[in-house]
């Protein structure tokens, strides 16, 4: 089986799992879950890098070098204002 | 080899973090064995930083990866802590606008790489990241100026279906086009304006309060995004992560609806809210409502056994979780059992009550969920209904013509006597009438609901 | 990336889908669940089936055809025993 | 390409098929969408198929191939519907046993292909393949034996922990060795009889009241054995319906132990009612027992206005459903509401008292799971306990020293009266005295369950 199909299977076995690891969430952890979630997506940060790394030119450059702030901004910003978030669900003493 | 395996274990540590995120005991530590992941993930990929020749990285370019990820750092972290707690959905609005932009810039520079010989996947997924995280991007923006705000009503405008079902064929032509050879980058700039346009289009006619599903919706899309960009870069835990938040944000979204009753394409394309708001504001509902005045209240209080709190909306515009705190501590001094039953959607957002009473520092064993209180509820003697309105209206119950009608509601009316504290006769976010408050065992309370529970609270102390 | 490597990524990533498919289930249904899920690693049929058809010589066509035998009883034995015991837990009328 | 999508359709109509399974409502559905799965991957390896020459299958080949595919289905198919209900465990040892030996035989014969330039993975797959499948294949068989009534106590003999590791050392030094470099045919054949005797050994010292635990373990061990096929002859499918198997089986594994109250190892290791099953024959319980006879029971049972009945091993062993079934129509044609509270390892299998009374066709309404019956059981009058023993025993409450303290039990003592149907004052599997006979509102029915229910319907239906 070619390398793209292999990538294939793993991306519909991804999307199954992804489905059932959020089966039934209490409502009151939505908030921090869609903020927790979102943190992940941001490894495009990786794709920044790598895409900065291999650029050419001003204007690819400079679109690198955004696209590193934001994908910055979204992993670090993003799991700690879920930690934040969570911080708040403590039980008291 | 090593460098898979690095991201073998970055993809089993984003499972398990979102697995232990669906859980209130775990959720934190979830978070943290994630962001675990996320660091590997930042060293794993040192190795494969290459130039467009397949040379070391120069100093210079380490230079400006350094800076650029420090400077996203820097702004990351200021947003995050310095964010209140009831404008967390702002934040993670433009955290999630920021992945998308950074998905559909990266889509951008690798068209630019795009050669004869590329294949046709390579293309394609270039093209759905620069559209689905351009759309992200815009959405997002807007979703957090709804959130501040800046739009007081949904914006309708003639034929909007149309219009955005026009912008989305034209950029499908445009990536056909594209993908079938022209790979100019005019085109692709055409194409990335298209869809900021249809981010925005698409989201401005929603109703500010059903931003949270929005930004959950976009949240899945940016992971789409980085997966079809993680295809075209061939990195696997981009796929694997942007997948994996993908399909279990798509997950949450509906599940987010559900809690309101309501289907998702309600929320996305009847501008809900907009027929009603109008209405809501100006008209005050007529019928025997009772008053009550602070110091009866406080007696009715002091004396029961058992009280439930509702908190609603309300609470949080007045900001009075801190007063509800202390009414609920010296009701409790007084020997009242005094608990607090929480609505999946009471206030804007999901969570939101919670969030908002741990912020006073109520305890979450004193939190009761929708479903545990009703059964109970004829078993209590005061229902203390604090801003709230649509998750208390016994329309949801009985009136099938309801727009609310099937919505799981807390059964206050079922309480010996219940207390509504609101400023007016003012409706809620579905801008409907509340027969609760104009039943015999309902006395209303008018007022801020702040400046209403200090009266409380003072008078139960002296009391 | 190899191919191996990748193989090796859907075998995680499965083991990852099962423990969360079968999360929580009523234990009633426990001996069902076991039953079909052994009809499902019939699938080994497949195995006996290449197996066969690449043997040489009697020892491995005498293996092959009993590997083949086994793998089809596993199958079609598992699912129709299933079957029939979910068929009991019908709802009366 | 195609064959690549057939397997990808496959493995998600096996996802989609456990998941449905999982649940009551769907699980028949989701057995069927699993088995159109299975068929689709039959036709879908044809192409597949060629002999060690990579030519085209011979005639003769295609025949062998059909006749052995048409024999298996011939068996398995008898097996299936000839079986007993009650004997369905036996069963699925049997087919779980066929699917370990398929496994252990086509790596076997994978072996015999093996050359110099085998990579290790290959060679190493197939090694864990062929000793997991023949570790299953004997423990099947031996299972099944159990479950037959074949073997009456675990046997156990002196350093068995010390011999099953010894073997297991010895396989894996030869696992090494083949691994290595000597590929001779030999030393698989040694290999395979290690593994054999391993399976028996395992299993031997196991209580037969655990064969479901054990057969569910061994099933588990198939799947992987299944999976580890897969990687040998690069088959995708395999893989990843073998691994789903594998990690549910032993989800599944730990769930059962989990509903026995008792860890995995102890179930595995402990030769669990060896010990006590020589008292719990003999021994016989004094201290003052409150016998009662039929026709004073048919009284109580219909002048109650609640029963409910606590199904158990013994009702299983007196083959007595259809009679219970009776008594409950009988009583509910009286204007009793009777109902049926089910623990979950009641029986000698997980859904023993369900498929049982299922067979009788008591409708699953009636039937009440042991959670949900607890909070109520005050407000019952008479609680029958038929042929069970251990679930109702309240020393897993009350009695720290006691060796099933902290298993849930139905709390048959709260009932109003609870009736007792036995035949002696003999033990249950757990060879402990049950303080529940003793109580004051506990009456014994002594003799067959079968007969004495015949009696109470007679007598009912009179009355
Ligand atoms: N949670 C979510 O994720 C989410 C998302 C989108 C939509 N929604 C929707 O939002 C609604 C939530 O219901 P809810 O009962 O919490 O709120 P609500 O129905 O919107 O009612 C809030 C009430 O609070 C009163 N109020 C406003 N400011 C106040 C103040 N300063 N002091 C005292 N009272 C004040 C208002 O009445 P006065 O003007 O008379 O004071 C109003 O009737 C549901 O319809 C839900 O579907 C929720
Ligand atoms: N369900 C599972 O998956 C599973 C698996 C392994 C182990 N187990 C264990 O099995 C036990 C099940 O508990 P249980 O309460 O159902 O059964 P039990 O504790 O084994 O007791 C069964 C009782 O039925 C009586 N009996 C036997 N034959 C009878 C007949 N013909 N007529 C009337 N009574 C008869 C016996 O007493 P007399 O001899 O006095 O008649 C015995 O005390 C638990 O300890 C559980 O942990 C269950």
């Amino acid at each position: 089986m070619t390398a793209e199909m292999l990538i294939f299977f793993i991306f519909v076995l991804s999307i199954f799992l992804g489905f059932e690891l959020i089966s039934k969430v209490p409502s009151m952890l939505h908030t921090p879950l869609m903020s927790g979630t979102n943190a992940i997506h941001g490894i495009i940060l990786l794709g920044g890098m790598l895409a900065l790394a291999a650029a050419d030119g001003f204007i690819q450059h400079a679109a690198g070098f955004v696209a590193v702030v934001l994908g910055s901004a979204n992993v670090f910003g993003g799991f700690m204002v879920t930690d934040r978030m969570l911080q708040m669900f403590k039980r008291k003493k | 080899m090593i460098i898979s395996l690095a991201f073998l274990i970055v993809s089993v540590l984003f499972i398990t973090g979102i697995k232990l995120l669906a859980s209130p005991k775990t959720a934190r530590r979830g978070n943290l064995i994630a962001g675990v992941g996320m660091l590997i993930a930042l060293f794993a990929v040192l190795p494969l930083l290459h130039d467009s020749h397949g040379n070391a990285v120069s100093l210079g370019k380490w230079f400006l990866l350094i800076t650029g990820i420090l400077l996203g750092l820097i702004v990351g972290a200021a947003g995050a802590y310095k964010v209140k707690m009831t404008a967390m959905p702002q934040m993670v609005a433009l955290f999630n606008g920021a992945g998308g932009g950074a998905a559909a810039l990266v889509a951008a520079i690798e068209f630019a790489h795009v050669t004869r010989d590329s294949s046709l996947t390579f293309v394609v997924s270039m093209l759905c990241a620069a559209i689905i995280g351009a759309v992200s991007l815009s959405g997002s923006i807007i979703a957090y100026l709804k959130l501040e705000g800046h739009f007081d009503k949904p914006v309708t405008y003639p034929a909007q279906q149309a219009i955005n079902c026009v912008l989305f064929l034209a950029s499908v032509l445009l990536a056909v086009v594209m993908a079938a050879g022209s790979h100019s980058m005019v085109l692709m700039l055409l194409f990335l304006a298209l869809a900021l346009a249809l981010g925005v289009l698409m989201v401005m006619p929603i109703g500010g309060a059903d931003m949270p599903v929005v930004i959950s919706l976009l949240n899945s899309f940016t992971g789409l995004a980085v997966a079809a960009d993680g295809f075209a870069i061939n990195n696997i835990a981009m796929i694997i992560a942007g997948t994996l938040v993908g399909s279990s944000g798509t997950i949450l979204t509906l599940a987010m609806c559900q809690a309101m009753n309501r289907p998702v394409t309600n929320v996305l394309f009847s501008a809900f809210g907009k027929v009603d708001a109008a209405a809501a504001s100006a008209d005050v509902a007529t019928g025997s409502v009772k008053p009550v005045q602070a110091d009866e209240a406080a007696l009715l209080l002091g004396m029961a056994a058992r009280v439930v709190i509702v908190p609603g909306y309300g609470l949080a515009v007045a900001q009075a979780q801190h007063q509800v705190r202390q009414l609920s501590d010296e009701l409790a001094k007084k020997g009242v059992e005094v608990s607090f039953a929480i609505h999946p959607v009471a206030g804007r957002m999901p969570g939101h009550m919670n969030v908002l009473l741990a912020e006073a520092d109520v305890s979450y064993d004193q939190l009761i969920e929708m479903d545990e209180i009703n059964p109970e509820m004829d078993r209590v003697d005061v229902c203390l209904v604090i801003g709230a309105n649509d998750v208390v209206n016994p329309a949801a119950r009985e009136d099938k013509s309801s727009p609310i009608y099937g919505m799981p509601i807390i059964e206050a009316e079922k309480a010996g006597t219940v207390i509504v504290m609101k400023r007016s006769m003012g409706k809620g976010f579905a801008g409907i009438e509340n027969a609760l408050f104009l039943r015999d065992n309902c006395r209303m309370l008018f007022g801020d609901a702040k400046a209403s529970l200090q009266e409380l609270v003072t008078l139960v102390k002296a009391g």
